[in-house]
């Protein structure tokens, strides 16, 4: 098998996982639903306050749900000390890191449908074609920007102790980059771009995605060596 | 076998030259690609008045010089109101703000506010910018409107 | 343009003094983290070497 | 080398005394900022050395991975350390001068916003280390994450020239008048003395506990000669 036909494998390994534990899978939407639904106590969010506030809230969801997806996606990985195994098979470090990636992924982007509409129900949000294809986009790049470093960090914390701490606490940081593109490109396209600056942030957005996944990638096999 | 390359220290090396070499282009790309122009933290009074519509109502940083000679301030000393130019375009600016010792005539300015439909620019948050210039008082500031303009970085070949 | 009083700060050292004791403060404290460290990394490699 | 490594510090603190002293009673007030502008004297220094030993920190963890010695680790918890103290004092003190010249304390400007990014990402890997026992994880680990920390000091550096930002753009020698550029320079090499002995010294801590608690090294790097 290639690296890449080994990546693919992972990939389907873990979203399979993903999808035979879809009350787990399901309670990270819940998750997502939940703090949106906490946000909107949190700010009066009706009207031209709910608008401003909207994008930012949708990507903060996004990030506290991905928390708990990519432990969901170690937690197996390491009770039943799979990694070990894995690694014992004729697979690429790097096949591995690419294919837990990318199920993180599409577990992440499948959050959007969820939380989405729920934001444009709480926060009063105006949709049309135009702008949720946009936003689908930019979905997709927040999604990468925090899947990459996500993996990573979350197959490192997976085994110590107290990583429930430790994953936030390295992964938030790291995430800003994203978060703070991410955020301002959601909330040119819902209250519109004065100064077409939406460009400038989605680039931003896209390199560090990937910065990330390169980056990622390429250290990722040192981790996993003991 | 993938797995019997993979742990070759050749293998490793050509994934870390790729990966520096890739993070090494995507900065050049930053610094040269021009996303500086929409990353903005405050427009300038041209970029706001061009802005139409949409500038109106919106939550915007507002940056530039305060126009010499139009600065008054109120009795009470709570309100302001000066003019912020760019060399080009001006933006009448009225603050409910304490403004920072530095603010003077002809220095850097940021407001944050929105710009109302009569044409004035309403704060409550006004910053000074200063530029990069240290020199002690007794060397006095000969620049003219346009050098200063300069130190605001809104020209369009700023780097 | 206006040149004078107006446009300039003046005072403004419990500023200086704050940010350069802070620095001092966090040095300080950061060099006597270090002694104390190394007093106890000693300890413990005589104890290592005398057991 | 444990001599030169306290003499280059003690030079530093006399150092930073003198520039200091210098930068608060000797040099003159700046035209506008008045006596404010004397926090530049650390503030500049803080920040130009802060972020040399983040890059330290990032070459040490390549050698790190690359050699798989000890001593590159020990280094690296040196270097991360002084990155993370003058990173946290960088911003105070930008907090504090900010406060009196611009008239806020803080505002989401990209060079305040990557630099409390920068202080973040590297507090976190300090957090990482103390939260892994095992000493070659905790090395490899701590490494891989510092290379990707490093991702942003660039930014810091950069993102005044790249972006439109309220925090001016670097100073250069043309823009400082010759008698402020004295204790500017006098307090940069204090504090690149003093932060190569606090580096050197907690690497010297670093490998005296390692010491302590794993005698057998020589395994390690025959490993790591392996590959």
């Amino acid at each position: 098998m290639s690296t890449f036909q080994q990546t693919l494998f992972v990939a389907r390994k873990d979203l399979l996982l993903g999808w035979r534990a879809r009350t787990r899978t399901l309670a990270v939407a819940l998750f997502g639903m939940v703090t949106l639904v906490l946000f909107s106590f949190a700010v009066a969010a009706d009207g031209e306050v709910g608008v401003s506030a909207a994008a930012g809230f949708l990507i903060v969801a996004l990030l506290l749900s991905s928390i708990l997806s990519l432990e969901e996606s170690f937690r197996l990985e390491t009770e039943d000390r799979a990694l070990e195994g894995l690694l014992l098979l004729p697979v690429d470090p790097v096949a591995i890191f690419y294919g837990k990636a990318i199920a993180n992924f599409v577990l992440l982007v499948l959050l959007g449908p969820v939380l989405l509409p729920l934001t444009a129900i709480f926060f009063s949000l105006e949709l049309d074609g135009a702008n949720l294809l946009g936003m689908a986009l930019l979905w997709l790049l927040a999604a990468a920007g925090i899947a990459a470093p996500g993996t990573l960090y979350a197959s490192m914390t997976s085994r110590v102790t107290g990583r429930d701490v430790v994953l936030p606490l390295l992964l938030f940081p790291l995430t800003l980059p994203i978060l703070m593109a991410g955020v301002r490109s959601f909330d040119l396209i819902l209250r519109g771009d004065a100064m077409s600056q939406l460009k400038g942030w989605t680039l931003l957005l896209a390199a560090f995605d990937l910065v990330y996944w390169v980056l990622c990638g390429a250290l990722f096999s040192r981790t996993l060596e003991e | 076998m993938a797995s019997a390359t993979s742990r070759l220290p050749s293998r490793r090396k050509a994934v870390f030259a790729i990966a520096i070499a890739a993070i090494a282009a995507i900065l050049i790309f930053l610094a040269v690609g021009g996303i500086g122009e929409n990353l903005v933290y405050y427009w300038s009074p041209s970029e706001l008045l061009s802005a139409g519509d949409q500038a109106y109502g919106a939550t915007v940083r507002l940056g530039g010089l305060v126009a010499p000679g139009s600065v008054v301030r109120s009795a009470d000393g709570l309100e302001l109101d000066f003019a912020v130019t760019d060399g080009v375009e001006r933006v009448p600016v009225h603050a409910r703000a304490v403004p920072p010792a530095m603010f003077r005539e002809g220095i850097g300015v940021v407001v944050e506010g929105r710009l109302s439909r009569n044409g004035v620019f309403e704060t409550k948050r006004l910053m000074v910018k200063h530029d990069n210039q240290y020199q002690p008082p007794s060397e006095g500031d000969e620049r003219s409107l346009e050098e200063l303009a300069k130190t605001m970085q809104l020209g369009a070949d700023d780097t | 343009m206006a040149e004078g009083p107006a446009g300039v700060i003046i005072g403004g050292w419990p500023y200086v003094i704050t940010a350069y004791s802070i620095t001092a403060v966090a040095l300080a404290l950061n060099i006597a983290r270090l002694a104390a460290r190394e007093r106890k990394a000693d300890k413990n490699k005589e104890s290592d070497s005398n057991g | 080398m444990r001599n030169v490594a306290t003499g280059i510090g003690l030079l530093g603190i006399l150092l930073l005394l003198v520039g200091s002293y210098v930068g608060l009673f000797v040099a003159p007030p700046e035209r506008h900022m008045g006596d404010v502008q004397r926090i530049m004297y650390v503030h500049v220094p803080t920040a130009w050395i802060g972020l040399l030993c983040s890059t330290f920190a990032m070459i040490f963890a390549v050698a790190y991975l690359w050699t798989g010695r000890n001593r590159w680790d020990d280094r690296l918890v040196g270097a991360l350390e002084i990155s993370v103290i003058l990173g946290g004092l960088l911003l105070v003190q930008g907090m504090l001068w900010g406060r009196v010249t611009w008239g806020i304390w803080w505002t989401w400007d990209v060079r305040l916003t990557t630099s409390l990014i920068m202080f973040l990402l590297f507090a976190g890997v300090l957090a990482l280390r103390s939260f892994v026992e095992e000493p070659l994880r905790r090395a490899t680990w701590s490494s891989v994450a510092t290379i990707i920390a490093y991702v942003d000091v660039p930014l810091v550096y950069f993102c005044v020239r790249w972006f439109r930002s309220l925090h001016q753009v670097q100073s250069s020698p043309e823009t400082v008048h010759s008698s402020m550029i004295i204790p500017l320079r006098i307090n940069a090499f204090a504090m690149l003395f003093i932060a190569i002995w606090l580096i050197a010294w907690r690497a010297r801590i670093e490998s005296k506990s390692r010491g302590a608690e794993r005698p057998p090294e020589r395994i390690e790097i025959q490993g790591a000669q392996n590959g």
